[in-house]
């Protein structure tokens, strides 16, 4: 079947898709597509469902380490130190002697863990206050704003190392503060919606029926906002991921003796190490470029799928 | 058919398709009709039947995921005919008419000026590109612009920034904007649909003194027959995608042939006729534009169907100038006469 | 427009002094000697006891917490920021001495992360959907997703380890001191705090632009013969650039994090570097010290963006 | 006065004013008298059309009848038998039996839904609020519901967006009634549909009204369709009620110059009826800084001296043996009448 372009200019890349999608659409070959909008457009989003994918298998071996690796990331093998990749250590061994990929595995649980778990938690306190104070308004709208400005006028990093100077390093101290540190973005995130969503005919209709607050706006306000809220958390996990890597690179995170990802990269600061032990460092920093770049991939398809202006 | 003398632009057959979400969309599926100088066409039809399409691709101005399919548009400039459809997009011949041949207007005044740029700059921007004034001569040509639509101390106004005007005079100033070259051609796409009746009198008015005073050629786009009634020369209403009638206000008005548009007379409450007035609404719902009848568009919904509408009607000359799409116009004419 | 800045002005005061309260007050509750925060440890050496009393009562230590807060306040105010409890030194002159510093590192990485973050971001606008879009965006995501020190370390490898083109790290050897000496400290560290930012930038830039180009007055513009440039640039991206430049001002915290870290990776001599320093030997003095010099800095730099965003947009400047 | 009639609701001076912050201290430098001051009785069972351009006030007072927005001033009384309750002196729980008799259906079809939910999801829960405990007692009470709006009564399992605008209207008519309201106010109902389901909708209204003795506040801008649907017509301008008289007597002896205005600005469909245009100057003035005197008399094309300092007041006069209420010095001059 050929296509009459009577307008005479040339086909571009684009004309060539419009008229694949023409002749299918006269040979009734589309429909109007079931199922959830949702996952299909997250799916039909190649970076994102990779990033899934990625997501996925590093979650699944972290989790599933004690299966996968026969060694303890914690036992010292003297005999065995600095020794590169081997098919019995297939990422060497460390200083100590230790399996490098058990360590990364088992560094797997405690980083995702850190970045997963404080970003959930974050986003719960944020969100809950963001809606309530967001929908009711008035002064305790001014107050939660004004306590997040607070927080958030600290840089992250700088009021992280301040409370670690006075907390002390610890894994639950590092997830309250990152909780601490991270509720004001999602705090205000959810707010803004709420500031659009409450003008909307449906939740007047709600008021005009007397439905308490909390029924308003936690069951029927907030699931509208899911989607930015989801993306938000997507991205404040990588966030979480990367800043829990940064401070135990430097020492100051997770206690040294317990394996996280920054915790293996932390002795890269050795220039010996860095110049001559690659192995030491570098599976594990792709390792986390790889994770963070996944969920970010899935953020962005998260974004594009919940975002009804995006068109493709 | 013979070129009038006075005809500005004539679209023949055009087609427009939209391919978003990996869909075609016909929005816009076989129209014709000629704009004509000093006259206003109306093109009336409800949301989604493609009449604010028409206007776009009459200015070349479709969003990237769509295009012309097929058709001529043809502007019949002083120098001779002009394929607009040939063109190419945002190419410096199309370029060279928007805004100088042919203008338009928006639907909100509201979102269509820019919030960054003073009302006076954004008017000089079409001088700079299709006048040889200068600098200096912009602003006084803005200034009487705006005094010509009747915005009062034009001078202190030129300075302001859009959200400093109301909706009425946003509107006026993109009539200014628009009137600056002055285009031969005014579109003007649903312009008073976010205004109130009071302020779309005032812009039907200058519309109205604009048409006798510089010939322009207006073709309005609405939904509202009302505004049809009160201003419109010729007529064309549109029903997803198609033009199922067309022809002189008197004509479609007095004597609709086409079920949709006596249907559609019926359904309107008019003012002064009373409570008592007999209304009849339309049955069911427009169609799915992605899952359209085969055949004529309307045929779900109409009191005159019968099998032949599976097959899209033609249109019919029902006069020199009132044509119509439909297999029983001439019931249905009859009917209308009674 | 005077109105808003004076408005701007009054909202971060108070603001301010919460802050500073609360510095004041973790001051308080971590373990130290209030008068050692106070005065200098060759003088605290030299005195006795009862002196240390007197001291303390004409310091006005006995008095109620509010009253102490406003005497370090009005120190603070003229210029006397305590005592690091660790080297004794005053802070003032740590400061002094560390923050050009990490000036030149943040300034360097600010200018360069926004001319190129907005002008990769509106080009991948532009070209929505083609293969350049593509590589950029996926190219961008690889910059917010890479963590900094490990970027930093692969660049010392290569540059300062293997090819031994660039020092691995400090800023000045002594001895050298024009800026061409040291030139070749600044650019890695900045490269690679400039490169992390620019992603950021960008993917921002990008989103902000299309957002601007599907609004209605694009199609006026287009509606009125303009050509392209002129609808992408004077109205698109000048209505892009507003949310663009809320945004560096809200990535500063980013910044000077970013910083802390690269400080340390490039063994840079700025403040981010004594920061930690300073957290791994307790020295609370010098950790709430930097802590509330940076809230002050994000804070600057908040009214300097809401000022910069009421020039360019009328909206902003018009609507109070 | 029309004493015989059986009153359902009487507003008495009503007002709302949001105040404008503005200066430094964001001090509150004015207000927007949104709602100016309106008397009105609403009669059991007519369909009483509010009226008026954008800005006028008529969204504002709808919603403070059923406190939606909080009126600042003033007083509206609900009237059952010989109860009569202030509703704005309730706080939310007081008002609970009440808001059981006052409804409102919205004007944008996309807003008025949750798309988040079911159409059962959606309108479940005032049900249980108002004492439905059983679910599948509610799933049957909003099967009815839809079937009273002439849509499918299994439609309850689908999203919003798989309706067109005149369906999701229609369900939002069917949840104010889910409670069994008395008094409906119908907030520009049909003004966003397109004119060929506008009708159905009307139609649908009108039928709902005979079937449950409904009474409507119909605010609109459409003056030809407020003509078609209502017993009385209140037309307001800056927050006041300029006119206010039966339907067809509105058409017949217009009073106020702002009614005839608007109602010759009115584009008709009809090539017969054309009439001359008056044409009015400028815009609508700001609500914060209404003028002094009559608001209308900077844009009234027969203002005297006496309009730019006494504010009219609403009055009664009578017109071939009917009540009409307007407020304009002009009526009172004796060439006027």
């Amino acid at each position: 079947m050929s296509m009459t372009n009577t307008t005479g200019r040339k086909t571009s890349r684009l004309d060539r898709q419009f008229d694949l999608i023409r002749r299918r659409e006269e040979a009734g070959q589309l429909t109007n597509p079931r199922g959830y909008r949702f996952a299909r457009k997250f799916l039909s989003n190649r970076l994102a469902a990779i990033g899934l994918l990625i997501f996925t298998i590093i979650v699944l071996v972290s989790v599933l380490a004690p299966l996968l690796t026969p060694y303890d990331p914690r036992a010292i093998d003297l005999r065995n130190i600095l020794k590169p990749p081997t098919w019995a250590h297939w990422f060497g061994t460390d200083k100590v002697g230790r399996d490098l990929l058990t360590r990364v595995l088992y560094g797997g649980q405690i980083s995702i863990l850190v970045g997963l778990g404080s970003a959930l938690a974050s986003a719960v306190v944020g969100v809950l206050i963001g809606c309530y104070t967001g929908y009711v308004g008035g002064w305790r709208d001014a107050l939660a704003m004004r306590v997040s400005e607070i927080f958030m006028s600290f840089p992250q990093i700088i009021l992280v190392l301040l409370l670690v100077a006075i907390l002390g390093q610890s894994l639950s101290n590092l997830i309250i503060i990152f909780i601490l540190t991270g509720w004001g973005g999602i705090y205000r995130l959810a707010r803004a919606r709420m500031l659009s969503l409450r003008e909307e005919e449906y939740v007047q209709a709600l008021r005009s029926f007397g439905l308490s607050t909390p029924i308003i706006c936690y069951k029927h306000i907030l699931p509208n906002a899911l989607g930015p809220i989801m993306v938000n958390i997507t991205l404040s996990t990588a966030a979480f991921i990367l800043a829990e890597a940064g401070l135990s690179f430097l020492g100051l995170g997770v206690p040294l003796d317990i394996p996280t990802w920054g915790n293996i990269l932390n002795v890269a600061q050795d220039l010996r190490i860095l110049e001559n032990n690659w192995w030491v460092w570098l599976p594990v920093g792709i390792v986390i470029s790889l994770f963070v770049l996944s969920v970010n991939f899935i953020g962005d398809g998260l974004r594009d799928a919940t975002d009804p202006t995006q068109q493709g | 058919m013979t070129q009038d003398q006075d005809v500005a632009l004539s679209v023949k057959n055009l087609k427009t398709f939209f391919y978003t979400n990996k869909r075609c969309n016909k929005a816009v599926n076989g129209v014709s009709f000629d704009i004509k100088k000093g006259k206003t066409l109306c093109i009336v039809g409800e949301s989604g039947c493609g009449k604010s399409v028409t206007a776009s691709t009459i200015m070349q101005l479709l969003p990237t995921l769509s295009r012309i399919e097929e058709g001529e548009i043809t502007y019949h400039s002083e120098n001779g005919d002009i394929r607009i459809d040939q063109l190419e997009r945002n190419g410096e011949k199309m370029r060279s008419i928007r805004g100088s041949e042919i203008a338009m207007i928006f639907q909100d005044p509201m979102t269509a000026l820019n919030p960054v740029y003073t009302i006076g700059f954004q008017i000089s921007e079409s001088l700079k590109y299709h006048t040889d004034l200068t600098r200096t001569q912009y602003k006084t040509r803005a200034i009487e612009l705006l005094r010509d639509m009747g915005i009062s101390l034009p001078e202190s106004r030129v300075d302001d920034y859009p959200h400093s005007y109301s909706g009425g005079m946003r509107q006026r100033a993109m009539i200014a904007m628009a009137m600056s070259c002055s285009p031969k051609i005014l579109i003007a796409d649903e312009p008073t649909t976010a205004l109130d009746v009071t302020i779309q009198a005032q812009i039907f008015e200058l519309m109205d003194t604009l048409k006798k005073e510089h010939g322009t050629a207006i073709m309005l786009i609405t939904h509202d027959m009302g505004v049809v009634a009160e201003l419109a020369d010729e007529v064309a209403v549109m029903y997803m995608g198609n033009i199922v009638e067309a022809g002189t206000v008197d004509e479609v008005l007095r004597n609709p042939t086409h079920p949709y548009t006596r249907a559609l007379l019926a359904s309107i409450p008019v003012l002064g006729k009373g409570k008592h007035q007999d209304i009849t609404a339309i049955p069911g719902s427009t169609p799915d534009p992605y899952d359209r009848p085969n055949g004529c568009q309307f045929a779900d919904r109409c009191a005159y169907r019968i099998d032949a509408c599976d097959v899209m009607p033609e249109e019919t000359q029902i006069g020199r100038t009132h044509r119509v799409m439909c297999w029983r116009h001439e019931e249905v004419g009859a009917n209308a006469a009674e | 427009m005077l109105t808003y800045v004076i408005r701007r002005i009054l909202i971060l005061i108070p603001m301010a002094l919460i802050i500073s309260f609360l510095v004041y007050l973790g001051l308080e509750l971590t373990p130290g000697d209030a008068v050692s925060h106070m005065i200098s440890p060759e003088m605290m050496a030299s005195i006795s006891a009862e002196r240390l009393d007197a001291l303390r009562v004409s310091l006005g230590l006995e008095q109620p917490f509010i009253v102490r807060y406003w005497i370090w306040l009005q120190g603070m105010l003229q210029g006397n920021f305590g005592y690091s409890t660790a080297g004794g030194v005053a802070i003032h002159a740590i400061l002094a001495d560390r923050l050009p510093a990490t000036l030149e590192l943040s300034a360097v990485a600010l200018v360069f992360s926004t001319i190129f973050g907005c002008v990769l971001g509106v080009i991948s606008a532009l070209k929505r959907g083609s293969t350049t879009d593509n590589v950029l965006t996926v190219t961008g995501m690889l910059g917010v997703s890479i963590p900094e020190f490990f970027f930093g370390l692969v660049a010392i490898l290569i540059f300062a380890l293997k090819l031994q083109w660039l020092p691995v790290g400090g800023r000045l050897l002594p001895g050298y001191d024009s800026y061409w000496d040291h030139l070749p400290h600044v650019i890695m560290p900045a490269l690679v705090l400039s490169i992390m930012m620019t992603a950021g930038v960008m993917r921002y830039a990008r989103s902000s632009m299309l957002d601007a180009l599907s609004k209605e007055y694009i199609k006026t513009a287009r509606s009125k013969g303009l050509p392209e440039w002129r609808v992408n640039l004077l109205h698109g991206f000048r209505v892009a650039l507003t949310p663009v430049i809320v945004l560096i001002g809200f990535r500063l915290p980013v910044l000077i994090g970013g910083s802390v870290i690269i400080e340390q990776v490039f063994q840079w001599p700025g403040v981010g570097s004594e920061f930690i320093s300073a957290v791994r030997s307790q020295d609370y003095p010098l950790v709430m010290m930097i802590a509330l010099l940076s809230v002050m800095a994000v804070l600057t730099a908040s009214l300097l963006v809401d000022i910069l965003t009421a020039l360019i947009d009328p909206r902003v400047r018009l609507d109070k | 006065m029309q004493q015989n009639k059986d009153v359902i609701l009487k507003l008495r001076d009503l007002k709302a004013h949001f105040p404008v912050k503005a200066g430094v201290f964001k001090r509150t430098v004015g207000h927007v008298k949104a709602v100016d001051g309106v008397d009105l009785d609403i009669y059991r069972g007519e369909v009483l059309g509010v009226v008026g351009e954008s800005g006028c006030g008529k969204t504002t007072l709808g919603k403070a009848i059923l406190r939606l927005v909080e009126s600042s001033e003033g007083q509206v009384i609900y009237c059952s038998g010989d109860e009569q309750t202030d509703l704005t002196t309730l706080d939310n729980e007081g008002l609970v039996p009440y808001r059981k008799k006052l409804q409102i259906v919205f004007q944008d079809p996309h807003s008025s839904l949750n798309p988040a939910f079911t159409i059962f999801g959606s309108l479940e829960d005032p049900l249980k609020k108002y004492g439905v405990k059983s679910r599948a007692e509610r799933r049957k009470i909003i099967g009815d519901l839809l079937e009273a709006v002439n849509m499918r009564p299994e439609y309850m399992d689908r999203y919003p967006h798989e309706f067109s605008g005149g369906q999701r209207q229609r369900i939002g008519i069917a949840r104010a009634l889910s409670i069994g309201p008395e008094l409906i106010v119908c907030d520009e109902a049909v003004s966003a549909l397109d004119v060929s389901i506008q009708a159905q909708v009307l139609q649908l209204l009108m039928k709902l009204k005979q079937e449950k003795n409904l009474t409507y506040v119909f605010i609109t801008h459409d003056l030809s369709v407020t003509e078609y649907i209502c017993d009385r017509i209140a037309v307001m301008y800056l927050g006041r009620v300029v006119e206010l008289c039966d339907s067809e007597e509105l058409y017949a002896h217009t009073l106020h110059p702002y009614t005839k205005a608007l109602l010759s600005a009115v584009p008709v469909a009809d090539l017969d009826k054309q009439t001359d245009r008056i044409v009015l100057e400028g815009d609508v003035p700001s609500p914060v800084n209404p003028p002094s005197g009559c608001p209308f008399h900077p844009r009234c094309q027969s203002a005297i001296e006496r309009c730019k300092t006494d504010v009219p007041k609403l009055k009664r006069y009578e017109v071939d043996g009917r009540d009409h209420f307007a407020s304009c010095h002009l009526v009172d001059l004796p060439e006027a009448v």
